[in-house]
């Protein structure tokens, strides 16, 4: 039993006279205690939309709808009413923002801003709250906290915010904390160090973490198992090792070969993904990613493409993947669900975190261990 | 913090001296001058010539600009032409009214206009979202003295709920102590002054509201508006606070800071308000009285009264400055 | 037009490249602003609103039954305001005659006109007095140097001298200066937006003399003064437009207050909504109506121009197109 | 802390506000409950100065009428000369030197008596003025009517017509002129030659006009300490509340006022006049607007319309365009226009078309002078004759002011110029602000060829209308005419009543010939009173007696 378990969410915003957009279309997937889960994808494929319905933060307007399941410990937090939902955010599942300082309160000390969560779940008051609050930050490595507290959102720097909106999220030892883009609007050396905190906490309480971002480079770091997601689709789902080394949907092998690598040969030029995410084919007549695919072809339009489960535990969404060299194509495959289906049904850890080595001994031990 | 309320002061002076310039320019190229303004019917051209000679208004204007200075810097603004009473004892028997009714009007446009504001955002796009706004364009739109003389019509003349003008009802012959008729009534404890006079407050005040009340609704909901979809409210909320704190520490405390900025520039057009409805609501303020003082030509009254105003209006940005730094800690008082 | 060199005229292409972006990114706005207006209902209603009152402030005066002058009540003897006589509307005069013994309705027609009058030519004088000094502040201040900055200063502290005075009592006071007159109404009631204009045009062409396309034509090497012509100023209009729409509605109302205080337009035989507001005050014991005309017909006037404006506004802001 | 800065900040004020609190205490009597003996009385104006010597103000004089009282006085409701402070009067054969046998048993506010010596007392003080005391704004209506002062300050001031005023015994007093004139004894009645005590004016040194050229300060007196004989005494004036207070003069020689306190209180509007008296917040109030009267009445409220005695005319300035000298084009103007139809159209009921400068209730008006009837015909064909069928004439008229022999100018000017452009005159309408623009462009140069103006008598002498307007030569209306001037002088110092009134009734007859402008109306100005307030008569002379009123119960 998964401690978040996200199926087929949906979300579209409805606004008038303009035709609805469906920013999640079904996506699914799930995340174990302490397991550290990714949600890849090129901005706009629906990543932060998913979190922000998770937490229930999407606008409360007429016009935005949410479908699906996210049940968090037996509980569908889609369904919960809004008391008992703030009484779960903060305390059982924390989030961190993109950009630190517009989600800092300009105009609220620090300290206010990490205490308010302390009394709000653990009933802390006055200097008990500041305590702890001061050992929250000196714990996320803001030096000096004792003044720091008295300071405003734009006294600190840049990686200061972000470690404090990490120390205010942990305030509560969370089990699920979701981090969308924690890193992008910080400069390189200091997204290491955020990532390095991250990893840390999450090493010593045990809490799970769904870390969101486009950077690939960031999930190689930390994450166990990547779901990677196209308009508003889990297209790909496997563990890491697997997924870096043998791609199998093209939007996956595209995002890979758009990432520099250091161990590129030289003259080995970057291909990245022709077009934009914009131009996509609404998921009910085929598959989205087919304007832009390179391996597209006819039956990808038509019909939205099968589910496909291989031997190795993995699942991607694709009618003609990206082979494996010395399989013929097809040849790992151990089920196939129907398109409307969802991907990741597969209970990630029954995955080997190594696949073996040589493709061709794949099938044997993976059957087996699905077994 | 002392130094930046210095140098603000400081800046003023220039401004003054700039303003008082131009003020006596302005009074020395009105037509007429004070002196059949005195005589009325009854000046023949010899008298009027006898009075401009008396005014010294034949001096050179250098003097009678550099005597004005003089007085200024000394706070003597002269004597009233029209009444012959000093500028200055005019405008302590007559601010404290304005005052008192500029009050009023604040205290009802913040105390309806913000609640109203942000409530209007929180129900974007339903009934009282339009309501409010709608309303607030009429506010905007109506002519204060027509407000103000449709209040009087209904609220008094037909329901006689409120008195229809001056400050106090005079047989109650309270006592004078500020010339702030409430403050009056409490420090000398005659209960029945202060109510009165509060009663003779509310409609002039809800006609003088009109319309920093609408702009006040306006303001505060487009910038609750905006305060709603920043990041820092989803944070707040992700945090899983209270609504309350949310709406109090996250969401007001950030949209008050147009707001504040907002009622600073309103004084201005209170000013402006009140020489109308002062003028309907027969309210003895300095609005009605420079009304007057320019039918009168009254040069030392329009002089004075202007300046002090420019004054006043520049201190009460000065204060919304201050306010401002207190809610919003990236500006700098320097 | 100066010659100018083949070099600089490279530099000036380049330069028409980046501008011609941002040109294109202004239509753009203009037609999405269309766009956004035609979607919102209080642009429409605010829109024909003032269409109606334009065409009958046109035409209608052709088609009046009466001439707005004629004091046909008192000639006829049916107009006895000594006796607290005057009658109302009648199969002849719609809305009954004035004190004077005039057509209510066809003065409300006229008027319309008047009143146009009034707003147009106050919100342009204003606006041309403003956007003058705000243009020269705001190049000034673009321009930078010494010079750029102490004209900047000198024009600013000017404009918070006159924001200093209720706008009210710099009317009056101006009114009373240059004497009751339709063009003293105007001059007045134009002065009080000044200042307003001024900030406007001022900060926006600040804001625009740090945006990208000027700093490329800065970096260019084009000379600053023509940048602040040619792209600077062109790009600051669209607030001061909407502004402007919003300026004629507070006009029109100022210019009733004016009426109200005896500084109008002295010549009340010809009509114009805050004149005949102003001049029903006595006759309100007797006939109301001649007060509520003028009224109601200036408060849905303002809140024409109001709500366009306001549409107008919100559709040219790129914070709120989101 | 932040959030408890404000309360500290309240906490603070609140027990500063205790703090005067506990030192002030209130100084009133027991606030008087039933206002059913305390009338308001709405004014359209603050007055300006309390000491009547120094007032020609309405609102003012009004005043003054309650608290002081004046040696003669006009009878109640009427113009004529009536006992006042003086019993009774008469000149000596030369009519220089007026006798006046006064009063016995009067006191004064502050407990002295009047007497002879008290007349004296006040005379003297204005006969001797000094300083600013001799400025026009000052003593207008003893300059305007004595003319000059023991030692003259200014060139613009004539020979005083006061000489001297002798104690004979405590209860007569003689007053000597310098010459014989129609004003005396009348203008004496103005509320100007109000009696004084002297001991107050004394101790407030009333005299002491002070203060520098531009800016004049009255003595405490004027302002704090008006000591007077009248039914009703000086209380308080709340300038911040725009109101003036009264109270019964317990030891009042004659009838006591009825009423304990009156007060008046400023409401300039119009319509907040008539508004706060349906809305019960004051219990009358003047100058009602003509429109007002029939409602009000019909309301049930107490409309006393008060005999008309004003005149409104329309000036001809001969200089001003040379073809206004023919007499022809004057007459031209005055068929022109239709006086009728403004009268009943625009005045209160009760209003007449004139036919002399001043109403028919003044002794020496002449029903039988030229009367120039509504023609248009006639007045294209006299223009025609004069050779000035291309008129073009500049009219002044004054903006948003109500006089009570106009009650809205702009309205008037509108149905005249209407009127003269229907006889083919071209009119370039010059409108101006009542004080000072009008004022100044009617009454001097010569920019303006026709405006209208108008007068309300002082007290009954015909002389103070048609003597003010054309005993010699004014810019106001341009011409010279020494036969007419001439006969003005000698209407003026015939002692003799009946011979004076004769030559009224010439000069009245003369001026219609001449035509120098027109007479337009005469018309009953209004004052109202609560539906429960009597007692009061309206006074002509605006001089109405508060003391006589009373609520019915």
């Amino acid at each position: 039993m998964a401690l978040l378990d996200v199926e087929e969410l949906s979300v579209t915003f409805a606004r008038r006279n303009q035709r609805t957009v469906r920013a999640v279309d079904g996506v699914s997937f799930s995340v174990d205690a302490g397991e550290v889960v990714g949600l890849v994808g090129e901005s706009g494929c629906g990543k932060s939309v998913t979190s922000l319905a998770i937490m229930g933060l999407l606008p409360r307007q007429p016009g935005v709808q949410v479908g699906g399941k996210a049940v968090f410990d037996g509980t569908d937090l889609l369904q919960i009413d809004d008391r008992s939902r703030r009484d779960i955010r903060g305390r059982d599942i924390a989030m961190i923002f993109q950009d630190p300082l517009s989600s800092l309160n300009p105009v609220v000390p620090i300290g206010i801003q990490v205490t308010e969560v302390l009394t709000r779940h653990r009933g802390m008051k006055g200097q008990a709250a500041a305590k702890e609050a001061a050992q929250l930050l000196d714990r996320v490595g803001i030096p000096d906290p004792k003044r720091r507290l008295k300071e405003y959102p734009h006294q600190l720097s840049g990686g200061m915010r972000q470690r404090a909106l990490i120390a205010m999220a942990v305030a509560c030892q969370p089990r699920l904390l979701i981090a969308d883009e924690p890193t992008t609007a910080l400069d390189v050396t200091i997204q290491a160090q955020i990532l390095e905190l991250l990893k840390e906490l999450v090493r010593d309480s045990g809490t799970a973490l769904v870390m969101i971002t486009h950077d690939l480079g960031v999930v190689a770091g930390m994450c166990d198992t990547i779901n990677v997601l196209y308009g508003g689709r889990v297209v790909e789902t496997a563990r890491r090792r697997p997924l870096f080394r043998q791609p199998r949907h093209p939007y996956t092998v595209g995002l890979l070969s758009s990432v520099p690598r250091l161990d590129a040969g030289r003259g080995e030029r970057l291909n990245p993904i022709p077009g934009s995410v914009r131009d996509l084919l609404p998921w009910p007549d085929g598959c989205a990613f087919a304007p832009r695919c390179a391996r597209r072809v006819d039956a990808c339009v038509g019909e939205p493409p099968e589910l496909v489960l291989t031997h190795d535990g993995r699942s991607y969404r694709c009618v003609n993947p990206a082979p494996v060299p010395g399989l013929t194509p097809g040849e790992d495959v151990r089920e196939v669900v129907p398109g409307q289906a969802t991907p990741g049904s597969v209970p990630a850890q029954a995955v080997p975190n190594d696949p073996p080595a040589v493709p061709g001994l794949a099938a044997a031990p993976s059957e087996e261990e699905t077994s | 913090m002392i130094r930046f309320i210095v140098r603000r002061l400081l800046q003023l002076i220039p401004t003054l001296f700039g303003l008082s310039i131009l003020l006596f320019i302005w009074l020395r190229r009105l037509p007429g001058g004070p002196e059949t303004a005195i005589l009325g019917e009854r000046g023949t051209p010899e008298m009027r010539a006898a009075i401009r000679q008396n005014l010294g208004l034949d001096e050179p204007i250098l003097i009678q600009y550099g005597r004005f200075v003089r007085r200024m810097i000394r706070l003597d603004l002269g004597t009233s032409i029209s009444t012959k009473r000093e500028v200055t004892t005019e405008f302590i028997q007559r601010f404290p009214g304005t005052v008192e009714l500029t009050i009023t009007a604040m205290v009802i446009a913040i105390g309806i206009g913000i609640p109203l504001g942000y409530l209007a955002a929180r129900r974007r796009g339903r009934f009282l979202d339009h309501a409010s706004v709608g309303g607030s364009l009429i506010g905007i739109c109506i002519p204060v003295f027509f407000l103000a003389y449709i209040l009087k019509a209904i609220f008094s003349e037909n329901l006689g709920w409120f008195p229809s003008s001056g400050r106090q009802d005079p047989t109650l012959g309270a006592t004078r102590i500020t010339n702030f008729f409430v403050l009056d009534g409490l420090m000398t404890r005659e209960w029945d002054a202060a109510a009165d006079a509060l009663w003779h407050l509310i409609l002039p005040g809800l006609a003088l509201a009109s319309i920093p009340l609408a702009i006040i609704v306006r303001i505060t909901r487009a910038s609750v508006l905006e305060v709603l979809n920043e990041d820092f409210v989803r944070t707040a909320e992700a945090k899983g606070l209270t609504e309350n704190v949310v709406r109090r520490r996250h969401v007001l405390r950030n949209a008050m800071l147009p707001v504040a900025t907002s009622i600073g520039l309103l004084t201005g057009g209170l000013l402006s308000g009140a020489v109308l409805t002062e003028t309907v609501f027969a309210f003895s303020g300095i609005g009605a009285f420079l009304a007057e003082a320019i039918d009168h030509r009254d040069y030392p009254v329009l002089m004075g009264f202007i300046m002090i105003i420019a004054i006043v209006y520049v201190l009460v940005n000065l204060i919304v400055d201050l306010s401002y730094s207190l809610i919003d800690p990236r500006v700098r008082v320097r | 037009m100066t010659i100018i060199s083949g070099k600089k005229r490279e530099k000036i292409d380049r330069l028409a490249e980046l501008a011609a972006r941002d040109e294109e990114r202004g239509v753009s706005l203009w037609q999405d602003a269309f766009r956004r207006l035609r979607r919102n209902p209080a642009a429409i209603v605010g829109a024909i609103i003032l269409i109606v009152f334009v065409l009958v402030a046109l035409v209608g005066p052709f088609f009046v039954p009466y001439g707005p002058k004629d004091t046909m009540g008192i000639r006829e003897g049916v107009v006895k305001v000594g006796q607290g006589l005057i009658p109302g509307p009648s199969a002849e005069h719609w809305l009954g005659y004035d004190h004077q013994g005039r057509d209510v309705f066809s003065r409300m027609i006229v008027g319309a006109r008047q009143t146009l009058l009034v707003g147009v030519v106050a919100t342009m004088i204003g606006l041309a007095i403003g956007a003058l000094i705000g243009g020269v502040a705001g190049a000034a201040a673009g321009l930078g140097g010494r010079w750029g900055r102490w004209v900047d200063t000198t024009l600013m502290r000017f404009i918070d001298m006159l924001l200093a005075m209720p706008s009210l009592l710099l009317a009056v006071s101006i009114a009373a200066l240059l004497g009751p007159s339709l063009i003293t109404v105007m001059i007045a009631v134009g002065m009080v937006s000044v200042p307003v204009f001024a900030r406007l045009l001022r900060g926006s062409m600040i804001a625009q003399s740090n945006s990208d396309y000027v700093l490329a034509a800065t970096s260019l090497g084009v000379r600053k003064s023509k940048i602040a012509l040619s792209h600077v100023l062109p790009n600051s209009l669209a607030p001061v437009i909407v502004q402007a729409t919003l300026t004629l509605a507070t006009a029109i109302i100022e210019a009733a207050a004016l009426s109200y205080l005896g500084l109008g337009n002295p010549d009340s035989a010809t009509p114009e909504w805050g004149v005949m507001l102003a001049d029903a005050q006595p006759w309100l014991g007797i006939r109301p109506a001649l007060a509520i005309y003028p009224a109601v017909a200036i408060i849905i006037t303002a809140l024409g121009f109001t709500l366009l404006g306001e549409a107008m506004r919100e559709a040219l802001d790129p914070k709120l197109r989101k | 802390m932040r959030a408890s800065r404000p309360k500290v900040a309240i906490a603070a004020v609140a027990a500063a506000a205790l703090a005067v609190a506990g030192c002030a205490e209130s100084d009133r009597e027991g606030s008087s409950g039933s206002s059913k003996d305390t009338l308001v009385f709405g004014v359209a104006g603050d007055p300006k100065v309390l000491d009547p010597s120094f007032a020609s103000d309405g609102e003012s004089l009004r005043v003054a009428r309650q608290v002081f009282e004046t040696l003669v006085r006009p009878e109640e409701g009427g113009t004529k000369v009536s006992p006042g402070l003086a019993e009774s009067w008469e000149p000596d054969a030369a009519g220089t030197t007026w006798t006046f046998k006064l009063r016995s048993g009067v006191k004064f506010h502050d407990g002295t008596d009047f007497n002879a010596e008290a007349v004296c007392v006040n005379f003297d003080r204005w006969y001797n003025a000094k300083g600013l005391m001799q400025s026009p704004d000052v003593t207008a209506y003893w300059q305007d009517v004595m003319g000059g002062f023991a030692a003259n300050e200014s060139d613009t001031l004539g020979e005083s017509l006061f000489k001297s005023c002798s104690v004979t015994d405590p209860t007569t007093v003689a007053l000597t002129f310098s010459r014989v004139s129609s004003k005396i004894p009348a203008a004496l009645m103005l509320p100007s030659f109000s009696m004084h005590s002297p001991k107050a004016l004394q101790e407030h040194d009333a005299s002491n006009v002070s203060g520098s050229a531009d800016d004049i300060k009255y003595p405490a007196y004027a302002t704090e300490h008006p000591t007077g004989t009248g039914p009703f005494k000086f209380k308080a004036w709340d300038i911040a509340n725009k109101t003036l207070t009264l109270e019964r003069n317990e030891d009042y020689w004659g009838d006591k006022a009825k009423l304990k306190s009156l007060i008046f209180k400023t409401i300039s509007d119009e319509n907040a006049r008539k508004q706060e008296l349906r809305s019960g917040g004051i219990q009358g109030y003047d100058l009602v607007g003509p429109a007002d009267v029939e409602p009000l009445k019909s309301e049930g409220f107490n409309v006393l319309t008060r005999p008309a005695f004003n005149i409104l005319y329309l000036a001809i300035n001969q200089k001003g365009n040379p073809k206004l000298a023919d007499l022809k084009v004057r007459q031209a103007l005055a068929h022109a226009i239709n006086r009728q139809a403004l009268v009943d159209s625009k005045l209160p009921p009760g209003a007449q078309v004139a036919v002399n400068f001043f109403p028919d209730t003044v002794e020496g008006w002449n029903g039988d002078v030229t009367k120039y009837e509504y023609d248009v015909e006639k007045a294209k064909s006299l223009l025609a004759e004069a050779g000035a069928s291309d008129l073009k004439l500049r009219f002044h008229y004054p903006t948003e002011v109500t006089r009570p022999y106009m009650p809205n100018p702009k309205d008037l000017f509108e149905l005249l110029s209407a009127d003269l452009q229907a006889a083919g005159i071209t009119i370039e309408p010059i409108p101006l602000k009542w004080s000072p623009d009008y004022l100044n462009a009617t009454t001097s140069g010569n920019k303006h060829d026709l405006h209208f103006l108008g007068w309300t008598g002082d007290y009954g002498d015909g002389y103070n209308f048609i003597g003010t307007f054309f005993d010699r030569q004014k810019d106001e209306w341009g011409f010279n005419n020494p036969a007419l001037f001439e006969k003005f002088k000698t209407a003026d110092s015939t002692a003799d009543q009946a011979a004076r009134v004769a030559l009224y009734k010439e000069l009245n007859a003369d001026i219609m010939n001449f035509l120098p402008g027109v007479p337009i109306s005469h018309s009953p100005p209004a004052i109202v009173f609560g539906k429960d307030v009597t007692g009061v008569k309206a006074s002509p002379l605006t001089d109405e007696r508060f003391s006589s009123a009373e609520f019915k119960s």
